[in-house]
């Protein structure tokens, strides 16, 4: 829910760069058995320049020690590319990819849907790949989203929340600000 | 608000180069609208804005009734020309605003903006090889644009191919030597590249963009990591590495320094930073002693 | 005299240690420019009106654009630096450039009040 | 000497007007210049070299912030033994000298400048002389030696004047000349209305509009790049960074006066 909105509302921040970030999951040893991995929550990284890997590196250390701290893992990648129609996974994403895998087999990349971003979008705005063997391939689809999440992620964007959604290129301009949306946490926890 | 203050805040976000069309557009349609005539001669350059914004927005409406008024008041200017051949490239109809641009290269050759227009439409065709190729072309007839290179350095980014795009960002150095930006991002390509020489530049030029700006947060994480990297990986020989390790530990005493006077008590708790990099300054530590 | 409009637009200068802002700098000294020139007329049609003559109307000259210079350092402070190159800029610029106008507004009004 | 006593008609009908006058044709002919001022039509070409130029300056002044490789990449794309772009530039471009007289674009840019600048200072000049000659209109205030007289006193000849009056002609020159700042007050920097500047502008004229020749640009641009070493500015900036000890706030003011 906190991921989902947190992750549209990134992408509509930056309606003309190309935007990504991470996905934070439940550390999935407890639920292995399910099959299935429960996204808790998002941390909006780049919109600048999404191919370079210093800062890259800098922000996945610092997530990295915030996860530990939380019992969270790094369990997804988002992207959404600068043009509008073009949704394919492309070389930074699989390499990005790649590298969080090798943390976290289970994890997947997220490629959001530009034409898709607008609050009245019924389903999903991204397609879901995962690593098989040694291509990344399109996931067969499955539920990701529930209805109601659907819904605030909407009202959130009708009320122009994105405004204030900080991600790593922000957090890097102005250390006081905090690239774990506290505020907008709260904000959605209200619209539940 | 009323009406100065909308103006003002147009004003501003013209001058920022600021890209946030749906605030121009509700300006405009709120506050503006009503008090054209107030504008002045300003009015003007305003309806160039709202049609940029409108066309961002996908609001064609508008921008057609400002181009209108606009096409009204300037037949046959430049601008108003270019102008449609925007229109025409938010509709979609690329062969139409191509064009617009070739009518205006006709009649003035040296036309900046026509040309980067049509490398624009290149762009939204996706198609970034052509487009780099256009702009390469166009950046041999006007090498000092330096617009130009910044963008030709993101496409070749998009592509990865680091080494041209670091070609772009030495061109961008050398144009404003003071702009601790362009030093850090051509640092960053440096160490995205790799390889024990381009680490040590990437060194450098994080260095140069800590010492002109000692605020950049950027250089500062960079200089961390490149300098912890040669110090660990790639150092020849101890005084090297002595070195690296010092430069590394300075970066981390700033970026802690900087973390500590601005994020509050519960954040840094929160977020474990102080502890990250604490560690990664005691990983140095011992292996300049030893 | 003019200091107040110099003052608002001097704040957008905006420069590095050592680079200047080459339009920032230009900018800079046409307001400087602009307030000589304003003072010299003015200064210049007071005399005249007051009718002074021979070597009164040179001293009255420089007094007022010591007055002017010392308006303008008040104005700028103690961070002068920020805003121009050098300090004596302030001071001097401009002051025989504006004794050209000075005394052309001194005649002016000195011939339209008292010579007839 | 005895004063004179001038009658106060010559104030409205002389001096007045005088001052009236050169003001107002000054207005004039800055928007007049704007009205006919065309846009200057720059070709291609020209453009091309100038940006070509600029870079190289640029090059040299500030290459030093860019690594020793990329540094001789650039110049040696300039200067090239055989196909540098300036070793080109600077053997097979002919120089286009251009001929006003063949130019018809150019003939009448000139015709233009000196309509705008030359004729009214000539024809109000002469009008002036013609209309008003002969007055006494003011007097400066302050004495002059005899020297003076013939520059303040043009078209009065009498000797027992004292030097400090100042006949109509010479008030019309008096004001031309210090009009001028009252113009940058009026009509802000770079007006037309001044005169003198643009003249200035003729007689230093083909020094100051920069080298038309661009064949002689190139080549003076090739040597100096030929001449140009490297030197790198970032060496040894590490220690220029973590040696000061000092916040990072104040290096700024530190710096300033060093």
């Amino acid at each position: 829910m906190k991921a989902y909105s947190k992750l549209l509302l990134h992408a509509a921040k930056y309606p003309h760069c190309a935007v990504n970030g991470v996905l934070l999951a439940e550390d999935s040893k407890s639920s292995k058995e399910k099959k299935q991995i429960r996204f808790v929550d998002c941390i909006p990284l780049f919109h600048l320049s999404l191919s370079l890997a210093p800062m890259l590196e800098a922000a996945l250390l610092q997530i990295d020690s915030y996860c530990k701290s939380k019992g969270f893992v790094i369990g997804g990648y988002y992207q959404a590319n600068e043009h509008l129609s073009d949704n394919q996974i492309n070389n930074v994403a699989k390499h990005i990819g790649r590298k969080i895998q090798e943390y976290y087999p289970e994890a997947c990349v997220f490629m959001i849907d530009n034409n898709r971003i607008n609050p009245m979008s019924v389903n999903e705005v991204y397609r879901v790949y995962t690593l098989k063997e040694s291509g990344f391939k399109e996931a067969e689809k499955r539920q990701t989203v529930d209805e109601n999440t659907l819904q605030t992620a909407a009202v959130l964007l009708e009320k122009e929340q994105y405004r204030h959604i900080v991600d790593f290129d922000n957090h890097l301009d102005d250390v006081s600000k905090d690239w774990r949306n506290t505020k907008i946490n709260e904000i959605i926890e209200s619209c539940l | 608000m009323s009406w100065e203050d909308a103006r003002d805040a147009l004003r501003k976000i013209r001058e920022d180069q600021a890209r946030d069309g749906s605030r121009v557009i509700q300006l405009w349609k709120h506050i503006l609208a009503n008090y054209a005539h107030k504008l002045g001669d300003e009015v003007w350059t305003v309806q160039e804005q709202v049609t940029v914004a409108a066309l961002d927005c996908q609001n064609f409406d508008l921008a057609n009734e400002c181009i209108t008024s606009l096409n009204r008041k300037f037949p046959n200017s430049m601008r108003v020309l270019r102008l449609f051949g925007m229109y025409f490239e938010a509709i979609g109809r690329y062969e139409k605003a191509t064009e617009q641009y070739t009518k205006i290269l006709e009649e003035d050759p040296t036309n900046m903006f026509a040309r980067k227009r049509q490398i624009a439409i290149l762009k939204e065709k996706n198609d970034i090889p052509e487009a780099i190729e256009k702009l390469n072309k166009y950046l041999e007839m006007f090498m000092t644009d330096f617009d130009g290179w910044m963008e030709l350095c993101d496409l070749y980014l998009q592509l990865q191919d680091y080494t041209k795009a670091a070609f772009c960002l030495e061109e961008l150095i050398m144009s404003n030597p003071h702009n601790h930006l362009y030093h850090q991002k051509y640092a960053e390509v440096k160490y995205t590249q790799g390889g024990s020489e381009n680490l040590e530049l990437a060194r450098s030029y994080f260095a140069q963009a800590c010492k002109l700006n000692p605020n950049n947060m950027r250089a500062q994480f960079g200089l961390l990591l490149t300098a912890s990297n040669i110090a660990t990986g790639y150092s020849k020989n101890q005084k090297e590495k002595n070195s690296n390790s010092k430069y590394a530990v300075w970066a981390a005493e700033q970026i802690i320094d900087k973390y500590q006077s601005t994020q509050t008590e519960e954040q840094l708790q929160d977020t474990k930073v102080l502890e990250l990099i604490k560690k990664m300054q005691e990983n140095l530590v011992p292996s300049s002693d030893s | 005299m003019a200091t107040t409009i110099a003052v608002k637009t001097k704040q957008k200068t905006k420069r590095e240690p050592t680079a200047y802002n080459e339009m920032a700098v230009r900018q800079n000294n046409g307001i400087l420019d602009y307030c000589r020139t304003s003072m010299s007329s003015l200064s210049g049609g007071a005399a005249g009106i007051l009718g002074l003559t021979g070597l009164y109307g040179f001293a009255f000259y420089f007094l007022m654009a010591f007055v002017l210079s010392f308006f303008l350092l008040m104005k700028a402070g103690t961070s002068w630096n920020k805003f121009f190159i050098s300090r004596n800029d302030l001071i001097t610029k401009g002051l025989f450039g504006g004794l050209f106008t000075y005394v052309l507004c001194w005649t002016f009004l000195y011939g339209m009040v008292h010579v007839y | 000497m005895a004063e004179l006593l001038l009658d106060s008609d010559i104030r409205l009908w002389v001096f007045l007007p005088i001052v009236i006058i050169t003001f107002l044709v000054g207005i004039i002919r800055h928007y007049v210049t704007i009205l006919l001022s065309s846009d200057k039509k720059t070709e291609l070409e020209q453009v091309k070299d100038s940006h070509a130029l600029i870079r190289s300056r640029i090059l040299r002044e500030n290459g030093k912030f860019i690594p020793k490789h990329s540094f001789l990449t650039r110049k040696s794309f300039f200067n090239h033994e055989q196909n540098g772009y300036l070793t080109k530039a600077k053997t097979e471009r002919e120089a286009p000298v251009k001929n006003p007289m063949t130019d018809p674009s150019m003939m009448t840019d000139m015709l233009k400048g000196n309509v705008t600048n030359m004729l009214p200072m000539i024809v109000i000049g002469g009008w002036i002389n013609w209309a008003f000659s002969g007055f006494l209109t003011t007097k400066v205030p302050f004495p002059l030696t005899f020297r003076f007289k013939p520059m303040l006193q043009r078209g009065v000849e009498l000797i027992s004047l004292d030097a400090s009056w100042v006949s109509s002609a010479s008030w019309y020159f008096l004001n031309v000349f210090g009009l001028r700042s009252m113009y940058t007050l009026i009509l802000g920097q770079d007006n037309a209305a001044d005169q003198t500047k643009a003249m200035q502008e003729q007689f230093s004229g083909a020094g100051m509009a920069g080298p038309q020749d661009p064949q002689k640009a190139f080549k003076a641009e090739w040597e100096a790049l030929e001449i140009c070493n490297h030197q790198w500015a970032l060496q040894g900036v590490e220690e220029d960074v973590t040696g000061q000890i000092i916040p990072p706030e104040t290096i700024y003011i530190k710096d300033k006066f060093a």
